[in-house]
C-alpha cells in the first residue's frame, strides 16, 4: 500500500465515500483537502521520478487479477503520463473550487468530481490495456451526470451526445483490444493485457476486409476512439455542445484532461502498438489535424458563446497536438506531450473565466458584454493573460508547446507545418475579436456596469493558473527535462525500424521480468 | 388387413383433425378432437402399443376431451356466425407457412436415417413399461409427481374465483 | 557582468509588475516616475554595457536554460553585441524621454499606472528583443512588443476603433509573425540550431547547406519584418495605430518597434547574404513601401497620420538599405530616424496636448507663436527628415542613396525611386511644418505651450536630430571617420561599392537639391495657408481622393480578404458545422426509426406474434436442412 | 445406510432442501384460514437459503456426485439414479446462481404480495418453478429436460396471470402459455427427432453416439438430417425459454403483464434455466456439431441484440424497457454459448458470470422498481425522476445496476461483456462481437435514459417511504454492490 | 415379431405431419382460445404417433415411456391453459384471443 500510484486513484475514491457520509459544506473542504493532498501526492511523484530510468515504466504495482486471462490491475508512470498526471491532479482542485458556488445537490457533484479524479488518474496511470479500458470508460459516468445534472438548459442533450458519441468510438476500441489479445495468446500462447508486451505481436501483412491488414483495422478502431475524444475534425461536434452545457468546473476538466486522454492514448496505443498502421495512415489523421486547426478557428470566429467559442479553439488547439503526434519527430513528440498540460492550463482558465462571467451576468452571449475592463480590471487582466497564453503568445505557456510542435513538425513534414502556422494567425483573430467583445469598447449594456470584481476565491485560482502559465512559459525544462530522456526513447523505439532502438535501448522486458512475451 | 385399417384409421384422424380446425362452434372441434383421438389409439395399436393405445383413449379421450367440453359448456360460448379466423392475409400467410414448415419436416422424416429400421415389431406391453417406469425411470417418474403437485396447486390458483382476501389479512 | 544582461530586460519587466499588478497608482506622476525610474535604470546599464564594450570590444553573452527537447535545445540566451549597444541605447535612450515625456502628456489620465506598465512593459520586450542571441528569443521580444503595441493602441478601449485599431496591428503582426516561425523552423532544419552566432558561422563554413531552403528562410524572416516594419503588403496597421497615445506611437510606432523587422534582417544578415534575389526584392519593396506611404502622406490632414505615413516611408528606404548590402547604412537611418522621428511625434503630441486633442493640421496654423520651444525643436527634425545638411537624416538619408546607387545589387531605377520618395518627404514635410507652424490660426481651441516635461525631452532629442549624423560621417567628405559603421563592423557584412554614375559627393549634391526642390515647391503651394492646396486638389480631384483615401488600400483588403474570410467562417459554421453534426447524429436518428419500426411489429395480437416465431423457426429449420432436403 | 447419505441425499440435497420445504409450504397451505404467510415465506426462504449451503458444501467437498467405481458397488437403482441425475461443476454453479434468484425473488415476492392482493400460494409456486430450474439443471436425459421444463414453465405461467382480476397479468398468461406450450411442441419435436436418429433419451449417451457418428469417416450427410432438424427446433425451443429474438414476442408483452416480482424472477431465475437447457443440449451434446448451430445462434443473438435495443429505444413503462433489454441481453448471453472454436472446450466461466452478474442486475432493478410501484403505483420511467437525489442511497444503487446492464465499467455488466465478447472473438467471431459492441452502443441509450431521469430531471414529489423495507432495500444494496465486487474480485467465481 | 406392415411404415409419419400441419395451421389461425388449446394437444397427439412409430420400429421402449410422459405433460398443460381461458373470460366474457391486445408496443 505504500505505492503512490494507487493512492492517487485510491484518495479520492476514499475521499468521495466520506464526502458521500458528510455534511455538504464539511464535504466540499474535505474534497478540496484531498485534491490537494491529491496534487501534493502527484508532485511527490514528479520528485521521486527517475528521468534517467529509460525502461519503460516506473513506480510499478502489479496485483493480480483475472488471473485467468492474465489481467492485472497494473500502474506505473512514464515520461507520458506523467505530466498529464500532473495536470489532472493540478486542475483537480481548481475544478472543485471553481464549482464553489454551486449550492443545488452539491454534495453529489463533488462526488463526481473525486470520481472523476480517480478515473483520470487511473486512465493516465494504467499499464494494463484492460484497466485502462476500464478507467477510459468509467471516465464519462461522473462527467455525463456533472453535465446532465449541472449544466445550463440544453445539458441533458448535451450529456447524452457527449456520452453516445464518446462511447461509440471506445467500443470499437474494445473489440481491437480483444483482437490485440486473442492474436498475442495465438502467437505466444499466452495472455497478457499488458500494454507493452502488446507490442510484441507480429501481425501478418495479409488484407483482411476490404484491402486493409488487420493492424490497419487494430489501429483504426484504436484511432477512432481517441480521435473522437481529442476531438479531430469531422467527429468534434460533441465537444462544443458538452462545454457550453457544462458547468464551469465540468468544462475546466472536459478541457483540460479529458481532451488529453485521446492524445494521450494515441502516443501510448496507437504509435507503439501499430507503428505501420499508424506509419500508413498518419498523414490522413494529420490532415484531419491541420484541417482542424484551421477550421477549429474558423468556426470559433463565428460563435456568439464565450464557450462555444473556447470550444471550438480546442478544436484547434487539439488539431496541433495530433499533428505534433502524427510528426513522430522528437521536438514535436515533446511540444505535444507539453502542449497537452499547457492546452489544459489555458483552456481550462479561459473556462474559469466565461464561468465567472456567466456567474455574474447568467449569460454566455459575446455580444451581450463589452467594456468590461473599465468595470472589473482584475478580470480583464486575467482574461488578456489567458487569452494570450491561448493563442500562443511567447514567454507564456501556449508557445512553448507550439513552437516545438511546429518546430519538429517542420523538421518531417515542413508542408504540414507551414499550414499549422496559419493557425497561429487564426488563434489571433478569434482571440482578439473575443477580447474586444467582452473587455474592450464602451459598456454598452447597462446590466454590465453592476458586474463585481472577482472574488478572492476566483482570484486565488486565475492567479494559481496565471502562475503556471507563466512558469511553464519561461522555464518548460522543469517539466521537458524530466519527460525528455523518457520521450526520446519512445521516439527511437517508434520511429522508423524498431531493431536498430532495440540496440541502442536495453529491450523493454529486462527490467520487468513479467513484460516480455513468456513462453 | 392391417393396410386397410391403417388407411382408414389414419384418414378418420385426419378428417378428426381437420374438424378440429374448421369446427365453427368449440364444442364440435371438440368431438371432432374425440375422433381424432380414437383413430390415433387405433393407429397405435396397429404399431402394437396397446398400453399407449389405452392410456390414448383413458386420459386424451376420457379425461382432457371431457375437460375442453366441460369449460366449453360452462363458458356457455354462443355459436359464432364464420369461422373465427382472422383476416384472409393471415390465413394465407400462416398456410403457406404451415405448408412448408410440414414441408419440411415431412421430407426429414423421409430422408432422415432413423437408428434402426429391423422390419419388425416387438409388443411393447405395460410391463416392460411399468418396469422401467420403476427402475431405470424412477427418477423422471418422481420428478413427474412434484410435477402433478404443482399443477394442482397452479390450477387451483388459477380457478379459485375471486378473493378478495390479502395475503396479510 | 552577464547577470546585468538579464538586468535589463527584468528592470522594466519589474516595473511594469509593480505599476500594473501592485501599486496600481492613479496618480500620474508616481506610476510615470516609476515607469522612468526603471527606463532610466536601463539607460544606464545600456550605457556601461556599452562602455564595457568599447573597452573590451568583446561581446557579452548569458543564457538560462529554456526548453529542450529531442536535440533540440535553446536557452534564454542574451548577448550584447555592437548591433545590440546601438539598438539598446536608441531603445532605453529616446525611451527614457518618451516615458519622460509621457508624465506631462498623460497627465489628466485615469489609470496611469496601466500605461505606464503597458510601457515597461514595452521596453523589456523590446529590449529581449534586441539582445535575444536566438531566432526564438528575439521572437519572445518580437511578439512580446507586438503584443504591447496592441495593448497601448487600444489604451483607450472605450472608444472601440481604437481598439479595432490595436486588433488589427495585431493579427497583421501575426501574419508577419508566421512567416517568422517559418524562418526559424527552416533555420533549425538547416543548421540545426537557431542561434545566431552559430547559424553565422555554419553558414560561412559548411558546405551542406541548401541554399534554396536559407532562401526561403531568408523571405520568411522578410515577410516577418515586413508585418513588424510595416512594409507592403503589411503597412496598413501602422496609420491606425495611431489612435494609441501620441507618446506610444513616438516610442513604440516611430522610433524602436518598428525598426525591429530591420534589426532582424541585419541580425540575419548572413542568410540575406546569401540570398541575393530576396535581398533584391526587398529593396524593391522597400523602395516602391517609401513612394507609396510618401504619396499618402502628401495629402493626409491628420497630424499624426502625416507621421505615420511618413514612418513607412522611412523604413522602406531602411529596407532599402538592407536590400542593397548597406546594413550599417539601414542602421544608421534607424538611429537618425529614431531621433527626428521621435521628436516629430513628441512635438506632434505637445501641440495636440496643447490643442486639446486637435488633429486636424488644416485646423491648426501659425503655433509658433504658442508653441515657440515645440516650433524650434520641430523645425530641426523637419530639416533632419527632409535631409538638409548638417542635420542627421542628411547623412544617414544620403548613405542609404548612395548605397541604392551603387551597390552591386542597387541599380538607377531603385536609386531614383528612393530618391523620388525623398522629394515627397520633403515636400509634405514642409507642408505639414507651414501649415501647423506658419499662416493663421484656423481652430477654436485655445493653444497653450506645456509643462517642462513636455519640452525636456524635445530638446534632448533635438539635439540628438541635429547632431547624430555626425557619427557616421560619409568618406566622401573626409570630414570625421564614419564611427558608425566601424563599431557595427564586426557585426554586419560591409557593401562593396562599385562604380555608378554618380560618385558619393555627386548623389549626395543630388540629394540635397532634391531635397530643396520638395521644400521649395511646398513652399510656394502652402506659404500662404491651406488655399493654393485646396485649388490643386480641386485640380486632380482623382489623383487627390485616390491618395487622401490612401490608395483604397484597406478596402481592397476588407473587399479581397476580410469579407471572404468572414464568409469563409460564416459558412464553415453555419453549413459545414451542422452538416457535420447531422451527419455524425444520422445514425441515432436511424436508430430511433428502427426502434419505432420494432415496436409497430409487436402489435399485441397473440397469433401475430405466434407467427413470427413459427416464421423464425421456419427460416432455422430451412437453414439447416439445406442441401439435404430442400 | 452410509452409502445412501453419500450417494444419494448428499448429492441430492441441494434438490431435497428445495423439495422439502415445498412440501412444508404445501402442508401449511392446508390451513387455509390461518394467515401464515410469513412462516410460508421464512420457510421457503430456509429451505433455499439450505439449498444454497448444500451447494456450496458440496462444492467444498469437490462437487460429490459418486465416482464410477463406487457405483459399481452401489445398488443398481442408485447406478441408475445417477445415470439421470448428474451433478458437476456445471450444475453446482448453476444450483447457486438459481438459489441466490430464488432467495431474492422470494423477497421481492414477498414484499409485493404484502402490499396488495395476491394467491396465498405465490411462495410454493415460486418454490415450484426454482425446483423445476434445479432438475432442468440436473438433468441428464432428454426427457427430465423436457419433464423439469414443463415443472418450471406451469408454475410460471400461473404466476403470471396470478393476480386476480388483473387484464394486464391475465392477457399475459395467455401469451406466456401460448408461447410456452408451442415452444414445448417444437422442444419435444427436436427430442424426437434426436431419439429417432439416435435411439437414446440418455445425454451422455447421445453425446457419445453424435461423436461416434460423425467420427464414422463414411457417414453421409442424410444421416445427419434429424440432428440437424433438431437443432433448429430445439434452438427455437430454447430461444423462446431465454427470449431470443424472434422467438422473443412474448417476452415484453409477459415482463409488463407479471406483477414485478414475479418478473424479476422470470428474468432471472428462469432466463437461468433457459440458458442451463441450452448449454446442456448444445455443450453437452451437440457440441461436435457445433460448426452447424453456431452460425444459427450468431445469427439470432446478433438479431436479438439489434431488436432487443433498438425496440427499447422508445419504450417509458420501465418493466417493458428491461423487457427489451433482457432480449438483448439474451443476445450478448447467446454469444457466450457460442464461442466454441472448433475442437475447444466452450467456455463456461463467460456465461455463467455473465448469467450471474445480469440476473442479479435485473432483480436489483426489479427490487426498485418493485419499491417505486409501492409509492408510486405505476412503473414509468417518470418515477424515476429525481429519484438520485431524494433517495440518494437507492438512486445510486439503481444507477450501478443501470451501468451495469448496459456494461459500462466499472461495473460487473461490463466485465461480464467483456468476457464474452473476448471468448467471442477468441472462438473468431469478430463481426458478430463488432455488431453486438454497435448495438450495445444503441442500448446505452435507453440506460441512460434511466440515469437521466435519475439525476437530470425534477422530481414531481417528494418520496416518503411508507414503511421501513430493510429487507428489499437489503436486496437493492446488496445487489449493486455485489456488482462492484463481482468486478473487483471476479475470482469468486 | 410381426413384421412391420409397409403402408404403416410409409405413410405413418404422414399422418403424423397433416396432424402437426393441422393443429399449427389451427393454432395460428383460430381465434377461440378453447380451439387454440386443442390445436396444441392435437400437434402434441402428432408427436406421440411419430415418437411410437419410432419406437415400435426400433423394438426401443423408450419412446413410449417418453410417449406417458408428454401425454401427462398435455393434460396438465391442457388444464393450466384452460384456468387461464377461464380466467379471461371471467375478466372480458369472451375467449376470442385478439381481445387481449393491450400489452404491445
Amino acid at each position: 500500500m505504500d505505492n503512490l500510484l494507487l493512492w492517487t486513484i485510491l484518495l479520492p475514491l476514499l475521499t468521495a465515500v466520506v464526502c458521500a457520509l458528510l455534511p455538504v459544506k464539511v464535504s466540499k473542504i474535505v474534497a478540496v483537502a484531498s485534491t490537494v493532498v491529491g496534487l501534493l501526492l502527484a508532485c511527490l511523484i514528479y520528485e521521486r521520478f527517475i528521468p534517467e530510468a529509460l525502461n519503460g515504466f516506473q513506480m510499478v504495482l502489479r496485483v493480480p487479477w483475472i488471473t485467468r486471462y492474465q489481467i492485472n490491475f497494473a500502474l506505473g508512470v512514464d515520461g507520458l503520463s506523467l505530466p498529464l498526471l500532473l495536470l489532472s491532479k493540478f486542475i483537480m482542485p481548481i475544478a472543485l473550487l471553481a464549482s464553489w458556488g454551486i449550492t443545488n445537490h452539491a454534495r453529489v457533484l463533488t462526488i463526481c468530481f473525486l470520481v472523476l479524479d480517480a478515473a483520470m488518474a487511473g486512465t493516465f496511470l494504467a499499464t494494463d490495456i484492460f484497466l485502462f479500458y476500464i478507467f477510459w470508460e468509467f471516465v464519462l459516468i461522473p462527467m455525463i451526470l456533472i453535465i446532465g445534472v449541472w449544466g445550463s438548459s440544453e445539458r441533458i442533450y448535451a450529456a447524452l451526445k457527449f456520452f453516445l458519441v464518446t462511447f461509440a468510438g471506445s467500443l470499437l476500441m474494445l473489440v481491437a483490444i480483444f483482437w490485440l489479445y486473442t492474436s498475442y495468446h495465438a502467437q505466444f500462447g499466452t495472455y497478457t493485457a499488458d500494454i507493452a508486451s502488446l507490442g510484441y505481436i507480429k501481425f501478418s501483412t495479409d488484407p483482411v476486409l476490404w484491402g486493409l491488414t488487420a493492424q490497419e483495422w487494430v489501429f483504426l478502431a484504436f484511432a477512432l476512439a481517441f480521435c473522437i475524444k481529442v476531438p479531430l475534425f469531422p467527429l468534434h461536434t460533441w465537444l462544443p455542445d458538452a462545454h457550453t452545457q457544462a458547468p464551469t468546473g465540468g468544462s475546466i476538466i472536459l478541457a483540460a484532461v479529458l481532451l488529453k486522454m485521446g492524445t494521450y492514448g494515441l502516443l501510448r496505443f496507437c504509435v507503439p502498438l501499430t507503428p505501420d498502421a499508424f506509419a500508413r495512415f498518419s498523414p490522413i489523421i494529420a490532415v484531419l489535424g491541420l484541417v482542424g486547426i484551421v477550421y477549429g478557428a474558423w468556426v470559433a470566429f463565428q460563435q456568439e458563446d464565450a464557450k462555444r467559442m473556447v470550444a471550438y479553439s480546442s478544436v484547434s488547439h487539439l488539431g496541433f497536438i495530433v499533428v505534433g503526434i502524427c510528426a513522430l519527430s522528437p521536438e514535436a513528440l515533446s511540444g505535444a506531450v507539453l502542449q497537452m498540460v499547457n492546452h489544459g492550463l489555458s483552456t481550462g482558465g479561459l473556462f474559469l473565466l466565461v464561468g465567472i462571467l456567466y456567474d455574474r451576468r447568467h449569460t454566455r452571449k459575446l455580444s451581450e458584454f463589452g467594456g468590461l475592463a473599465k468595470v472589473i480590471p482584475w478580470y480583464a487582466f486575467f482574461l488578456v493573460l489567458i487569452s494570450c497564453s491561448s493563442m500562443g503568445v511567447p514567454g507564456l505557456n501556449g508557445f512553448v508547446g507550439e513552437f516545438l510542435i511546429l518546430l519538429g513538425t517542420f523538421q518531417t513534414h515542413p508542408l504540414w507545418a507551414t499550414v499549422a502556422v496559419s493557425g497561429v494567425v487564426f488563434a489571433a483573430v478569434y482571440t482578439l475579436v473575443m477580447l474586444r467583445a467582452v473587455i474592450w469598447g464602451p459598456v454598452k449594456n447597462e446590466e454590465n456596469l453592476s458586474v463585481k470584481d472577482i472574488n478572492p476565491r476566483e482570484a486565488f485560482l486565475l492567479g494559481v493558473l496565471s502562475l503556471f502559465i507563466v512558469w511553464l512559459g519561461v522555464a518548460p525544462q522543469s517539466l521537458l527535462g524530466k519527460i525528455k530522456p523518457s520521450l526520446d526513447v519512445y521516439w527511437s523505439q517508434n520511429s522508423g525500424n524498431r531493431e536498430t532502438a532495440s540496440v541502442i535501448l536495453p529491450p523493454r522486458d529486462s527490467v520487468e521480468g513479467e513484460a516480455g512475451p513468456r513462453e | 388387413m392391417r393396410d386397410g385399417l391403417f388407411i382408414a384409421f389414419g384418414i378418420l384422424t385426419i378428417l378428426g383433425g381437420l374438424g378440429v380446425v374448421v369446427a365453427r362452434h368449440a364444442i364440435f372441434s371438440a368431438f371432432s378432437m374425440v375422433i381424432a383421438f380414437f383413430g390415433l389409439s387405433a393407429l397405435y395399436v396397429l404399431w402394437g402399443s396397446n398400453f399407449i393405445a389405452m392410456l390414448q383413449i383413458l386420459i386424451y379421450t376420457g379425461a382432457i376431451v371431457v375437460l375442453f367440453v366441460f369449460v366449453v359448456m360452462l363458458l356457455d360460448l354462443k355459436k359464432e356466425s364464420s369461422l373465427d379466423t382472422g383476416s384472409g392475409l393471415a390465413v394465407m400467410l400462416s398456410g403457406a407457412t404451415v405448408w412448408f414448415f410440414s414441408l419440411l419436416i415431412l421430407r426429414a422424416m423421409n430422408r432422415g436415417s432413423y437408428f434402426a429400421s429391423e422390419k419388425v415389431l416387438v409388443s411393447q406391453d405395460m410391463r416392460v413399461i411399468s418396469h422401467l417406469l420403476f427402475t431405470k425411470y424412477l427418477w423422471p417418474f418422481e420428478i413427474l409427481s412434484l410435477f402433478l403437485l404443482a399443477l394442482i396447486i397452479g390450477v387451483c390458483v388459477l380457478a379459485r374465483p375471486d378473493s378478495k382476501e390479502g395475503p396479510h389479512k | 557582468m552577464q547577470v546585468v544582461l538579464f538586468g535589463l530586460i527584468l528592470i522594466p519587466l519589474l516595473g511594469a509588475i509593480l505599476n500594473g499588478l501592485v501599486l496600481r497608482s492613479k496618480h500620474t506622476r508616481v506610476a510615470g516616475g516609476i515607469a522612468t525610474a526603471c527606463s532610466a535604470a536601463c539607460f544606464l546599464l545600456a550605457l556601461s554595457l556599452s562602455l564595457n564594450y568599447f573597452e573590451t570590444g568583446t561581446p557579452l553573452s548569458a543564457a538560462l536554460p529554456w526548453m529542450s527537447a529531442g536535440p533540440f535545445v535553446l536557452n534564454w540566451g542574451l548577448r550584447f553585441d555592437a548591433l545590440t549597444l546601438v539598438m539598446t541605447l536608441v531603445i532605453t535612450g529616446i525611451g527614457t524621454l518618451i516615458h519622460l515625456f509621457s508624465i506631462g502628456y498623460m497627465d489628466e489620465e485615469k489609470s496611469p499606472y496601466r500605461y505606464f506598465a503597458y510601457l515597461n512593459l514595452f521596453l523589456s520586450a523590446m529590449l529581449l528583443l534586441v539582445l535575444g542571441d536566438s531566432l526564438p528569443v528575439l521572437f519572445v521580444g518580437w511578439e512580446g512588443v507586438g503584443l504591447c503595441s496592441y495593448l497601448l493602441i487600444g489604451y483607450w478601449y472605450e472608444d472601440i476603433d481604437k481598439a479595432n485599431a490595436g486588433m488589427k496591428a495585431f493579427v497583421m503582426n501575426r501574419i508577419g509573425d508566421a512567416a517568422f516561425l517559418l524562418g526559424v523552423f527552416i533555420c533549425y532544419q538547416q543548421f540545426k540550431s537557431v542561434t545566431f552566432t552559430e547559424m553565422a558561422h555554419l553558414t560561412a563554413t559548411s558546405n551542406s547547406l541548401s541554399v534554396w531552403w536559407l532562401e526561403m528562410a531568408a523571405l520568411c524572416l522578410f515577410v516577418g519584418a515586413t508585418g513588424k516594419s510595416a512594409q507592403i503588403p503589411l503597412f496598413t496597421w501602422l496609420p491606425d495605430a495611431m489612435a494609441g497615445p501620441t507618446p506610444v506611437s513616438a516610442l513604440i510606432h516611430a522610433a524602436t518597434m518598428v525598426t525591429a523587422g530591420i534589426y532582424l534582417v541585419a541580425r540575419t544578415a548572413f542568410l540575406f547574404q546569401v540570398s541575393p534575389d530576396v535581398s533584391q526584392w526587398m529593396a524593391y519593396t522597400g523602395a516602391f513601401t517609401a513612394l507609396f506611404a510618401a504619396t499618402i502622406a502628401l495629402v493626409q490632414k491628420d497630424i499624426k497620420k502625416i507621421l505615420a505615413y511618413s514612418t513607412v516611408s522611412q523604413l522602406g528606404l531602411m529596407f532599402v538599405a538592407l536590400g542593397v548590402g548597406a546594413y550599417s547604412a539601414a542602421l544608421f537611418h534607424v538611429m537618425t530616424h529614431a531621433f527626428f522621428k521621435a521628436l516629430l511625434f513628441l512635438a506632434a503630441g505637445a501641440i495636440i496636448h496643447g490643442l486639446h486633442g486637435e488633429q486636424d493640421i488644416f485646423k491648426m496654423g501659425g503655433l509658433r507663436k504658442h508653441f515657440p520651444l515645440t516650433f524650434l525643436f520641430s523645425s530641426i527634425a523637419v530639416a533632419a527628415i527632409c535631409g538638409l545638411p548638417p542635420f542627421s537624416g542628411f547623412f544617414s538619408k544620403d548613405a542609404i542613396l548612395f548605397a541604392a546607387l551603387a551597390s552591386p545589387t542597387g541599380d538607377v531605377l531603385l536609386w531614383g525611386v528612393a530618391s523620388l520618395a525623398s522629394l515627397l518627404t520633403a515636400f509634405y514635410m514642409t507642408r505639414f511644418y507651414l501649415l501647423i507652424f506658419f499662416g493663421d490660426y484656423r481652430g477654436e481651441a485655445h493653444p497653450h505651450e506645456g509643462s517642462a516635461l513636455l519640452w525636456i525631452p524635445l530638446a534632448v532629442l533635438a539635439v540628438g536630430s541635429a547632431f547624430a549624423g555626425l557619427v557616421g560621417m560619409p568618406h566622401g567628405l573626409h570630414m570625421l571617420p564614419d564611427y558608425f559603421g566601424q563599431l557595427l563592423s564586426p557585426v554586419l557584412p560591409a557593401w562593396q561599392e562599385t562604380h555608378a554614375f554618380l560618385g558619393e559627393i555627386g548623389a549626395m549634391s543630388v540629394a540635397v537639391a532634391v531635397a530643396a526642390l520638395g521644400i521649395g515647391t511646398a513652399f510656394v503651394i502652402y506659404r500662404k495657408g491651406t488655399g493654393t492646396g485646396e485649388k490643386l486638389a480641386r485640380a486632380f480631384s482623382p489623383l487627390y481622393k485616390l491618395l487622401l483615401g490612401k490608395w483604397y488600400i484597406d478596402e481592397l483588403y476588407e473587399l479581397t480578404i476580410v469579407l471572404p474570410f468572414k464568409a469563409l467562417c460564416r459558412f464553415s459554421s453555419r453549413i459545414i458545422d451542422r452538416a457535420i453534426d447531422v451527419t455524425v447524429l444520422f445514425p441515432a436518428r436511424l436508430a430511433r426509426v428502427g426502434g419505432t419500426a420494432l415496436s409497430l411489429v409487436q402489435v399485441g395480437a397473440v397469433q401475430v406474434h405466434l407467427w413470427i416465431m413459427v416464421l423464425g423457426g421456419l427460416v432455422l429449420l430451412w437453414w439447416a436442412l439445406r442441401g439435404l432436403v430442400v | 445406510m452410509n452409502n445412501l447419505v453419500n450417494q444419494f441425499f448428499v448429492p441430492l440435497s441441494p434438490i431435497l432442501a428445495i423439495v422439502l420445504s415445498a412440501i412444508g409450504v404445501t402442508i401449511l397451505e392446508c390451513f387455509p384460514k390461518v394467515s401464515l404467510q410469513r412462516a410460508k415465506f421464512a420457510l421457503s426462504c430456509f429451505g433455499v437459503l439450505c439449498s444454497l449451503a448444500c451447494t456450496l458444501f458440496l462444492w467444498r467437498e469437490g462437487i460429490g456426485a459418486p465416482t464410477a467405481e463406487a457405483l459399481s458397488v452401489a445398488p443398481t437403482w442408485l447406478a441408475e439414479f445417477h445415470e439421470q441425475y448428474r451433478l458437476d461443476i456445471f450444475s453446482l454453479a448453476f444450483f447457486f446462481a438459481a438459489g441466490v434468484f430464488t432467495l431474492i425473488s422470494l423477497i421481492l415476492v414477498h414484499f409485493h404480495f404484502t402490499h396488495r392482493e395476491g394467491p396465498r400460494e405465490i411462495y410454493l409456486l415460486v418454490l415450484f418453478v426454482s425446483m423445476g430450474i434445479y432438475f432442468l439443471i440436473s438433468a441428464n436425459s432428454l426427457l427430465i429436460l423436457f419433464l423439469a421444463l414443463e415443472l418450471l414453465s406451469l408454475p410460471s405461467y400461473i404466476l403470471v396471470g396470478a393476480q386476480k382480476g388483473d387484464h394486464k397479468g391475465a392477457e399475459a398468461a395467455l401469451k406466456y402459455f401460448l408461447f410456452g406450450s408451442f415452444a414445448t411442441v417444437l422442444l419435444v419435436l427436436g427430442m424426437a427427432f434426436l431419439y429417432s436418429n439416435y435411439g437414446t433419451l440418455h445425454l451422455t449417451t447421445l453425446a457419445k453416439r453424435i461423436a461416434d457418428y460423425l467420427a464414422y469417416a463414411n457417414s453421409p450427410p442424410e444421416m445427419l438430417i434429424f440432428t440437424l432438424a433438431a437443432i433448429a427446433l430445439l434452438i427455437v425451443a430454447g430461444g423462446f425459454k431465454v427470449g431470443l429474438a424472434p422467438f422473443h414476442m412474448w417476452v415484453p408483452d409477459t415482463y409488463e403483464g407479471a406483477s414485478t416480482p414475479v418478473t424479476a424472477f422470470m428474468g432471472s431465475a428462469v432466463k437461468l434455466a433457459g440458458f442451463a437447457l441450452l448449454a446442456r443440449l448444445f455443450w453437452g451434446v451437440l457440441l461436435p456439431l457445433s460448426d452447424r448451430w453456431v452460425v444459427m445462434l450468431n445469427a439470432l443473438a446478433v438479431v436479438s441484440m439489434f431488436w432487443g435495443n433498438l425496440a427499447a429505444l422508445k419504450q417509458d413503462n420501465l418493466k417493458r424497457l428491461f423487457a427489451y433489454s433482457s432480449i438483448s441481453h439474451a443476445g450478448y448471453l447467446i454469444l457466450a454459448l457460442t464461442s466454441v472454436s472448433a475442437g475447444g472446450a466452450p467456455q463456461f466461466e463467460a456465461l455463467y458470470y455473465y448469467l450471474f452478474t445480469y440476473g442479479l442486475t435485473f432483480l436489483g432493478f426489479f427490487a426498485a422498481v418493485s419499491f417505486i410501484e409501492m409509492h408510486e403505483k405505476t412503473t414509468n420511467i417518470y418515477e424515476l425522476s429525481g429519484l438520485g437525489f431524494s433517495k440518494p442511497w437507492l438512486g445510486a444503487c439503481v444507477a450501478l445496476l443501470v451501468l451495469s446492464a448496459a456494461g459500462i465499467p466499472p461495473t460487473a455488466g461490463f466485465l461480464a461483456k467483456y468476457l464474452v465478447f473476448l471468448e467471442a472473438i477468441k472462438a473468431g467471431h469478430t463481426i458478430t462481437v463488432i455488431l453486438a459492441v454497435v448495438s450495445s452502443l444503441i442500448g446505452a441509450y435507453y440506460y441512460l435514459r434511466i440515469l437521466v431521469y435519475l439525476y437530470m430531471k425534477e422530481g414531481k414529489t417528494e418520496l416518503t417511504l411508507a414503511r421501513k423495507q430493510p429487507l428489499l432495500l437489503g436486496v437493492i444494496v446488496f445487489t449493486a454492490l455485489s456488482m462492484l465486487v463481482l468486478a473487483a474480485f471476479p475470482k469468486l467465481f | 415379431m410381426i413384421p412391420i406392415p409397409s403402408t404403416l411404415a410409409q405413410w405413418s409419419h404422414y399422418i403424423a405431419a397433416c396432424l402437426f400441419a393441422l393443429g399449427l395451421f389451427g393454432f395460428l389461425i383460430r381465434k377461440n382460445g378453447i380451439v387454440v388449446l386443442m390445436c396444441i394437444e392435437l400437434m402434441l397427439n402428432a408427436l406421440n404417433l411419430f415418437l411410437v412409430e419410432v419406437s415400435m420400429r426400433s423394438s426401443h421402449p423408450e419412446g413410449i415411456i417418453f410417449v406417458i410422459f408428454i401425454i401427462t405433460v398435455a393434460a396438465a398443460e391442457a388444464a393450466v391453459g384452460l384456468g387461464i381461458i377461464l380466467n379471461l373470460y371471467r375478466l372480458k366474457g369472451s375467449v376470442h384471443v385478439d381481445l387481449f391486445k393491450s400489452l404491445k408496443g
